[in-house]
C-alpha cells in the first residue's frame, strides 16, 4: 500500500435528514462517540431534498467524499422520501463512478434517531475509505480556487 | 444588505474547553456580512438570550447566528429570542458545535478549526435566509367519521362528548359494524350486544352527532382543518324522517328471498327489511335486487301497508355537501374469501363454517335464535373441529402474509362457549401457535383448555372431506407425530381477515397511504400511530392493522383526543418551510405532484402576460401551503428547477457545500 | 384447429385405447392432432432436483418442436401433460435451467418456453368448448360418473394452472357435457398411488381402493381418468360395480365414434 | 457423510429454503402416505435444517413418497418438502449401491398389464 500523503487534509460532505440522522448524530455527539473532524454534516429536511447538484457541487469545489444519510427505509418521517433517495442516488453514484469518482467515495447510509454508534461507525468507515482513496481531483474546478 | 451577528456559547466548558471560542469570534468577525461577534458563557440563559437582543437591537442586525448546541435542542428558544428583539424568527441559523465539534473531537487546534467551518457555513446559509411566516387558516369546527363500528362509534362519541359535532359516514343501513355481528366478547364473555348497542343509542341520541347510514365519501378536497367533502346518501327507498321501524312492511313484504348479510347470509330475509332489532337508525331499507316493485313493477305492497307512507320507491341518490376539520377513518375488515383454501371443503360442504358464521349461530338474535344447529340439517353438532391460521400467516400467495391477531382469542371463546352450553360437545382445536398476549388473555385461553377441557391439537390440518355424513379432518398433531383423523359434525374456520376493500378507494381520495396488505399506513410506526401521513386525518380499528375490541376502541379514543386537539385551535399555524413554485418556469409537467406523499400540489391554470399586451393560459403547479409538510421531494424532481423549499433552498444549501468545501 | 400432439410411450402400448379414442374424437370434433415426428419418452416423473438436466431435455426437444408448428404442443397422458408443462415453466422461469438445457441441445435458436401445453380436456375446454360438444352428442352417456384427477393434472397448482387444485371442475363439466350425472367425491384430487406399486404394493393398493370407495360412497357407477398409470392401479385394486375408463374413450361413445 | 457439503447439496438440489418452515405441520397433515413414512414430511424440512442428513439418508420414507405434490400445494410457507424428500432420495440413489431396484429384479414385478409410464417412473424414482 502506498504511503498516504500527511498533507492532504480530505474534506467529506455529510448531508443528514433532519429527523432520524441528524438526530443520530446528535446521539453519537452526546454519547461522545468520535468520527473524524473532516466529516461536516449539511442538515436537510428529508433525504429527498439532496439534489444530485449538491453532490455534484461538491465534488466541483474539491470534496473527497460525500455520504448521504436518511432514515431507514419505511421510517422515512414523510413515508416515501427515502425510497426516492435510493433510487436517484443509486442512478447518480453510477454516473460518477462512470465519470472517475471511485464508488467509493459516494455512500449512502440509513441511519435512525437510536443509532448514535452506528452513525459514528459510519462516518469512521467511510473517513477511513476516503482516507486510504486519497486526494480526489477528479471533478474539482480550478477555476474556483482563486 | 445583511447584516449578521455571531453569538458563541462555550455551553459551560462543554464546548469551551475543546473550541478556542475567543479564535472562532475573531475568525468569524471577519467573514463578509458579519458585523458582530461575540461569545458568552450560556447563550440560552436569561442572560445570554438578553445578550442576543440588545446586540440585535445596537447593530440593527438582520439575522444571528448561533454557535451552540443542536438545532434540535434551542432553535425554537432562540427564534423566540429573535422574535422578541422584532426580527423575523426565521431569521436564526444555528451552527451545531456541540454534538458535532467539540464533544466528539478531543484536539482542540482540529475542533476550533471545525467550529470555525461550521459557523461560516451557517453565516454562508443565513445570507440567503429571508423572513418567513407561517401561515394561518381556520378550522372547521365538526369532524368527519368514515364507518359506523365500533371504532368509528367511539371516535365519535369521544369527540362529540368534547362538545364538537360529528358526521359519521356508513356504508351499511345501520351502525354497529362487525361488533354487532359478535355473540360474546373476549376475555369477559359479556354479550356483544349488549355493551355496543347503548354506544349505538348514544350516538343515535347525541345532538352532536349526525349519521349518515347506507351513504359513502364520494369526494374530498381542501386540508386539515378545512376539508370539503361530498357524502352520497344512496337511495334506500324509505325516507329515514318519517319511518318509524314498526317492521309491518317487513311482515307484509312477499318477497322473501334475499340473503340475511347481518347473518353472514345464513338465512334470509325479505326485500325491505332492517338489518337487525337494534339498527341505528331503526328504519328499513329496500333491497332493489329483491323488491318485485323495483324490479317489474309488480307488488307495492310495503307502500300500502305503511301508516306513515314513508314508502318511496322513486327515491335516488342524493348528495351532501359538507366541511369538516379533521377526518377519522375506521372502515373495518371483512374476512377473507376461502376461494383459495379448498382443502378445508368450506365450498362443498355447509357445515363447514367460518367464525363469524359461528357468531351468528351462537347469537340469540341469528338464525337458529342462539341454539347452536348445524346448518345442514339443523342438528346438534356433538363434535366440533375448529381450524386455525386459515389463511393468515401464509406467504404462498394464497392467503395474508400477516397473523390476523384476534384468532386465537375467538377460537377459545367459541370452544369455552360451547363447552359451557353443551358439555357433551368434543371441542377439537388445531393450532399452529397460541398467540395470546394481553391482559388475562392467556389466562382466558388456558381456561378454555383447563377448564373447559378442549383439546388443543398442534398442527394444522391438511384435508377435511365428508364421508358418510361426517366432516373427516385430516391433519397432523405434531407433538404425537401422528397424523389423524377427526370424524366432525362441524369445522370452524379462523378465517384470516383483511381491511375492508372500501379502504382502498377512500386512501385515494383522501391521498392516505396503504402498505401492500391493504392496511392504511401511520404517521409514524411507534410515535404517531392514529394519525396518517396526510395532515388532519386519523386512523382507527382494523383499516390501520388487525386489532380486537379493546385495542381499536383504544385506538379510536386516541383519535378521538387528536381531533379533539385539532378542533380546539382556532387557527392552525402552518411550517413555513414549505415548497414554492416559480411559475415562470413551470411547466406543468405534474412530476412533483406525483411524488408528493401528501397530495399538496395541484394544478392550476393561470394566464401570464407574454408581451405586446398579450397573455396566454399555462398550467402550473401550485402548493397548498398548509397541506406541504416541507419533505422537498417536489424539489429535486422537479426537470425545470421550479420548485424550491423555504428555509433550505438549493441556492442556500449549496452555498453550505461551498463553505465546508472552503479549504 | 391444428395441434401438435405428443402421445408418449404408454399411448403406444398399454393404453392404446386412451389415444385411439382421443384421435376419432377429436376427428369428429374438427381438431386436427398431428404427432410430432422422432419423439422421445418424457421421462414419466418430473425431476424434482434442480440439477437434474438430462431427463428434461426430451420435453425440450418436444416443446421446441411444437413451437416451430404452430405453437401448441398437445398432450393426453397425465404424466407426459406434467412434465412437459413443468419443464415448460422452468425454460420460462429458471434462468439456470434454461442455459444449460439450451447449450446442450444447442437449437438454431434458443427455446425460451415460447410453445404453450394444452392438456385434451383444455383443449376440449378451451377451444372446442364444452357447450359444442354437447350439441355433438350422439349418444348421452347417461350414468353417474366420477371424475378421478389424481394429482398429475393438478399439481402444482401454480405452475399447471389446469383448474383450481382442490376444487376442479373440467372433468366435471366435460362429464355432464357428453350428458353424464357428475359424482363429485371428496378423493378426486387424491394420489392412486403411483409409482410405489414396485416397491410398496400395499400402500399404492390402500391408496386405490380408498380412491374408489370414496367415489361409490358418493354414488358413482364409472371412474374416468386421463392416465395410464392411475388406470392400471385402480383396474388393479378389487371394487365391485366400479368401472374404470379413459375419458376418451366415453367422449367417443357420446359423439357416436367408437369402433 | 453428514459432512456439511451433503447438507448444502441436498439444500441446493431441492430448490427449498427450509428456514421458511414455520413448523405448522400441514405438510404431514395431508401426506397420503404418511403411514409409510418412518420420517415424516415436516420432519424432512426441519431435520434438513439442523443438518441431520445421516438420518435422512437411512429413511426409507424416500421410497415412499408418492411425489403427490399435496405437501407443495398446501404449504403456507412456500416450503416444498416433496423436493427435499427427492433431494435425499437422490442424494442416496447417486452413491454406490444406492439404487431401491435393480433391473434384474423387473421381470419378477411386472405383470402383462403394466403401463410403461410405471416402469419409467420407478426407474427415475428408485434408480441412480
Amino acid at each position: 500500500m502506498q504511503e498516504i500523503t500527511t498533507t492532504h487534509k480530505p474534506l467529506i460532505v455529510a448531508f443528514c435528514c433532519n429527523w432520524c440522522s441528524y438526530a443520530g448524530a446528535d446521539l453519537a455527539g452526546s454519547s461522545r462517540l468520535s468520527y473524524p473532524a473532516e466529516v461536516k454534516i449539511i442538515r436537510v429536511p428529508c433525504s429527498c431534498r439532496v439534489n444530485p447538484i449538491f453532490v455534484l457541487k461538491a465534488f466541483q469545489r474539491g470534496a473527497d467524499g460525500v455520504i448521504l444519510c436518511g432514515c431507514h427505509p419505511g421510517d422515512c418521517h414523510y413515508s416515501t422520501g427515502n425510497y426516492h433517495t435510493r433510487r436517484r442516488m443509486a442512478l447518480m453514484f453510477s454516473m460518477l463512478n462512470y465519470f472517475g469518482i471511485e464508488k467509493e467515495r459516494t455512500r449512502i447510509e440509513w441511519v435512525s434517531a437510536a443509532e448514535g454508534a452506528k452513525f459514528s461507525q459510519v462516518m469512521n468507515d467511510f473517513a477511513k475509505t476516503i482516507n486510504e482513496l486519497g486526494e480526489n481531483r477528479r471533478l474539482e474546478d480550478l477555476r474556483c480556487k482563486k | 444588505m445583511q447584516r449578521i451577528g455571531v453569538f458563541i456559547c462555550h455551553c459551560g466548558s462543554n464546548i469551551a474547553a475543546t473550541v478556542d471560542v475567543e479564535r472562532v469570534t475573531e475568525a468569524l468577525a471577519k467573514e463578509p456580512g458579519v458585523v458582530y461577534a461575540v461569545n458568552y458563557q450560556y447563550m440560552c440563559s436569561e442572560n445570554g438570550q438578553q445578550l442576543i437582543k440588545n446586540a440585535i437591537a445596537e447593530h440593527r442586525l438582520t439575522g444571528i447566528v448561533v454557535c451552540s448546541c443542536s438545532p434540535r435542542m434551542h432553535e425554537a428558544t432562540f427564534r423566540k429570542t429573535a422574535e422578541a428583539a422584532g426580527l423575523n424568527a426565521y431569521m436564526v441559523e444555528i451552527a451545531n458545535i456541540r454534538e458535532q465539534c467539540s464533544w466528539i473531537h478531543k484536539d482542540i487546534e482540529e475542533a476550533t478549526e471545525k467550529a470555525i467551518v461550521l459557523a461560516r457555513t451557517a453565516v454562508a446559509k443565513i445570507l440567503l435566509d429571508k423572513p418567513l411566516t407561517a401561515g394561518e387558516t381556520g378550522v372547521t369546527k365538526r369532524a368527519l367519521v368514515i364507518g359506523g363500528g365500533i371504532a368509528g362509534i367511539q371516535a365519535a362519541l369521544d369527540i362529540a362528548d368534547a362538545g364538537y359535532e360529528v358526521d359519521i359516514v356508513e356504508k351499511r343501513p345501520t351502525i354497529g359494524g362487525r361488533m354487532a355481528q359478535l355473540d360474546k366478547t373476549f376475555p369477559t364473555l359479556d354479550c356483544s350486544a349488549c355493551i355496543l348497542t347503548p354506544k349505538m343509542v348514544d350516538c343515535a341520541q347525541s345532538d352532536k352527532i349526525n349519521i349518515f347510514s347506507y351513504s359513502e365519501v364520494e369526494e374530498v378536497k381542501g386540508f386539515v382543518g378545512n376539508f370539503d367533502v361530498k357524502i352520497r346518501k344512496k337511495a334506500r327507498h324509505v325516507d329515514e324522517t318519517k319511518c318509524t321501524g314498526c317492521g309491518v312492511c317487513m311482515a307484509s313484504c312477499p318477497s322473501k328471498k334475499g340473503l340475511n348479510e347481518f347473518n353472514m347470509n345464513l338465512n334470509n330475509r325479505p326485500a325491505i327489511y332492517i338489518p337487525f332489532a337494534q339498527a341505528i337508525p331503526n328504519v328499513a331499507i329496500i333491497d332493489p335486487e329483491q323488491c318485485l316493485k323495483l324490479k317489474s313493477d309488480k307488488c307495492g305492497l310495503c307502500q300500502r301497508k305503511c301508516g306513515v307512507g314513508a314508502i318511496d320507491y322513486k327515491q335516488e341518490d342524493s348528495f351532501v355537501e359538507r366541511k369538516y376539520g379533521a377526518i377519522v377513518v375506521a372502515t373495518g375488515f371483512r374476512p377473507i374469501k376461502l376461494d383459495n383454501f379448498n382443502e378445508f371443503g368450506y365450498a362443498d360442504n355447509k357445515d363447514v363454517v367460518t367464525s363469524l358464521e359461528l357468531e351468528r349461530l351462537m347469537n340469540a338474535a341469528g338464525p337458529t335464535k342462539g341454539t347452536l344447529l348445524r346448518p345442514s340439517d339443523g342438528k346438534h353438532p356433538k363434535v366440533i373441529t375448529f381450524i386455525q391460521c386459515v389463511g393468515s400467516r401464509d406467504v404462498s400467495g394464497c392467503g395474508k402474509p400477516y397473523c390476523s391477531k384476534i384468532c386465537c382469542m375467538y377460537t377459545a371463546k367459541h370452544a369455552m362457549l360451547i363447552r359451557e352450553k353443551y358439555p357433551d360437545t368434543e371441542v377439537h382445536v388445531f393450532y399452529i401457535d397460541i398467540r395470546t398476549p394481553g391482559k388475562n388473555y392467556d389466562e382466558f385461553y388456558r381456561r378454555a383448555v383447563e377448564q373447559y377441557g378442549v383439546d388443543y391439537i398442534k398442527g394444522m390440518v391438511g384435508k377435511v372431506y365428508n364421508e358418510n355424513g361426517k366432516l373427516m379432518v385430516q391433519g397432523s398433531d405434531l407433538l404425537d407425530n401422528k397424523q389423524i383423523v377427526i370424524p366432525s359434525d362441524l369445522v370452524v374456520l379462523a378465517t384470516a381477515i383483511e381491511p375492508d376493500p372500501s379502504v382502498r378507494d377512500i386512501a385515494t381520495k383522501l391521498t392516505i397511504s396503504i402498505d401492500t396488505n391493504d392496511f392504511l399506513t401511520e404517521a409514524h410506526a411507534k410515535l404517531r400511530p392514529v394519525e396518517s401521513p396526510t395532515a388532519g386525518v386519523f386512523l382507527a380499528g382494523v383499516c390501520q392493522g388487525p386489532k380486537d375490541v379493546p385495542e381499536t376502541v383504544s385506538q379510536a379514543s386516541a383519535c378521538a383526543s387528536k381531533v379533539i386537539g385539532l378542533l380546539a385551535k382556532d387557527k392552525l399555524k402552518g411550517n413555513p418551510c414549505v415548497s414554492h413554485v416559480d411559475e415562470n418556469m413551470c411547466t406543468g409537467c405534474s412530476q412533483c405532484e406525483q411524488v408528493c406523499p401528501y397530495g399538496a400540489i395541484t394544478y392550476i391554470d393561470k394566464e401570464f402576460r407574454i408581451g405586446g399586451g398579450k397573455t396566454e393560459t399555462r398550467r402550473v403547479a401550485s402548493v397548498n401551503p398548509a397541506v406541504c409538510q416541507g419533505c422537498g421531494a417536489c424539489t429535486v424532481t422537479c426537470p425545470s428547477g421550479a420548485m424550491d423549499l423555504y428555509g433550505f433552498s438549493s441556492a442556500q444549501i449549496l452555498k453550505e457545500v461551498e463553505a465546508i468545501c472552503k479549504r | 384447429m391444428k395441434f401438435s400432439y405428443y402421445p408418449g410411450c404408454t399411448l403406444k402400448t398399454q393404453a392404446k385405447d386412451l389415444d385411439r379414442y382421443a384421435r376419432l374424437s377429436a376427428a369428429a370434433l374438427g381438431v386436427d392432432m398431428e404427432e410430432i415426428k422422432e419423439w422421445q419418452c418424457c421421462g414419466a416423473v418430473y425431476p424434482l432436483a434442480k440439477d437434474e438436466i438430462g431427463v428434461k431435455l426430451s420435453a425440450v426437444r418436444a416443446l421446441d418442436y411444437a413451437k416451430h408448428e404452430d405453437g401448441l404442443l398437445l398432450t393426453l397422458c397425465s404424466a407426459c401433460h406434467n412434465v412437459i408443462k413443468r419443464v415448460n415453466d422452468d425454460m420460462r422461469n429458471d434462468a439456470d435451467i434454461n442455459l444449460r438445457a439450451n447449450n446442450y441441445l444447442a437449437l438454431d435458436e434458443k427455446y425460451n418456453g415460447e410453445t404453450k401445453v394444452v392438456h385434451y380436456l383444455e383443449m376440449l375446454r378451451d377451444y372446442v368448448g364444452f357447450d359444442n360438444i354437447k350439441k355433438a352428442v350422439k349418444n348421452p352417456i347417461k350414468k353417474k360418473i366420477g371424475a378421478y384427477y389424481g394429482c398429475l393434472l393438478l399439481r402444482p397448482g401454480k405452475v399447471m394452472a389446469f383448474d383450481n387444485p382442490e376444487n376442479p371442475t373440467i372433468i366435471e363439466d366435460f362429464i355432464t357435457a357428453i350428458g353424464g350425472t357428475p359424482v363429485k367425491y371428496p378423493f378426486r384430487n387424491e394420489c392412486c398411488g403411483a409409482y410405489v406399486k414396485l416397491v410398496n404394493p400395499d400402500l399404492t393398493e390402500r391408496k386405490s381402493k380408498k380412491v374408489l370407495e370414496n367415489a361409490k360412497e358418493n354414488g358413482a357407477e364409472i371412474v374416468i381418468t386421463a392416465c395410464p398409470l392411475c388406470y392400471y392401479n385402480l383396474k388393479q385394486t378389487p371394487c365391485e360395480d366400479m368401472e374404470v375408463v379413459y375419458f376418451t374413450e366415453l367422449l367417443a361413445e357420446a359423439l357416436g365414434v367408437k369402433d | 457423510m453428514s459432512d456439511i457439503f451433503t447438507v448444502e447439496n441436498i439444500k441446493r438440489i431441492s430448490g427449498t429454503d427450509v428456514r421458511k418452515c414455520m413448523k405448522c405441520g400441514k405438510c404431514s397433515g395431508r401426506c397420503p402416505a404418511f403411514d409409510d413414512m418412518d420420517i415424516k414430511p415436516h420432519q424432512f424440512v426441519t431435520m434438513l435444517g439442523q443438518g441431520r442428513v445421516e438420518e435422512l439418508l437411512s429413511s426409507k420414507a424416500i421410497f415412499n413418497c408418492l411425489s403427490c405434490m399435496a405437501c407443495v400445494e398446501r404449504c403456507p410457507r412456500g416450503v416444498a418438502p416433496a423436493n427435499v424428500i427427492e433431494a435425499v432420495r437422490d442424494t442416496v440413489e447417486r452413491m454406490q449401491g444406492g439404487d431401491a431396484i435393480k433391473a434384474e429384479d423387473i421381470p419378477a414385478i411386472v405383470d402383462e398389464l403394466i403401463p410403461q409410464q410405471l416402469l419409467m417412473s420407478a426407474f427415475r424414482k428408485y434408480k441412480k
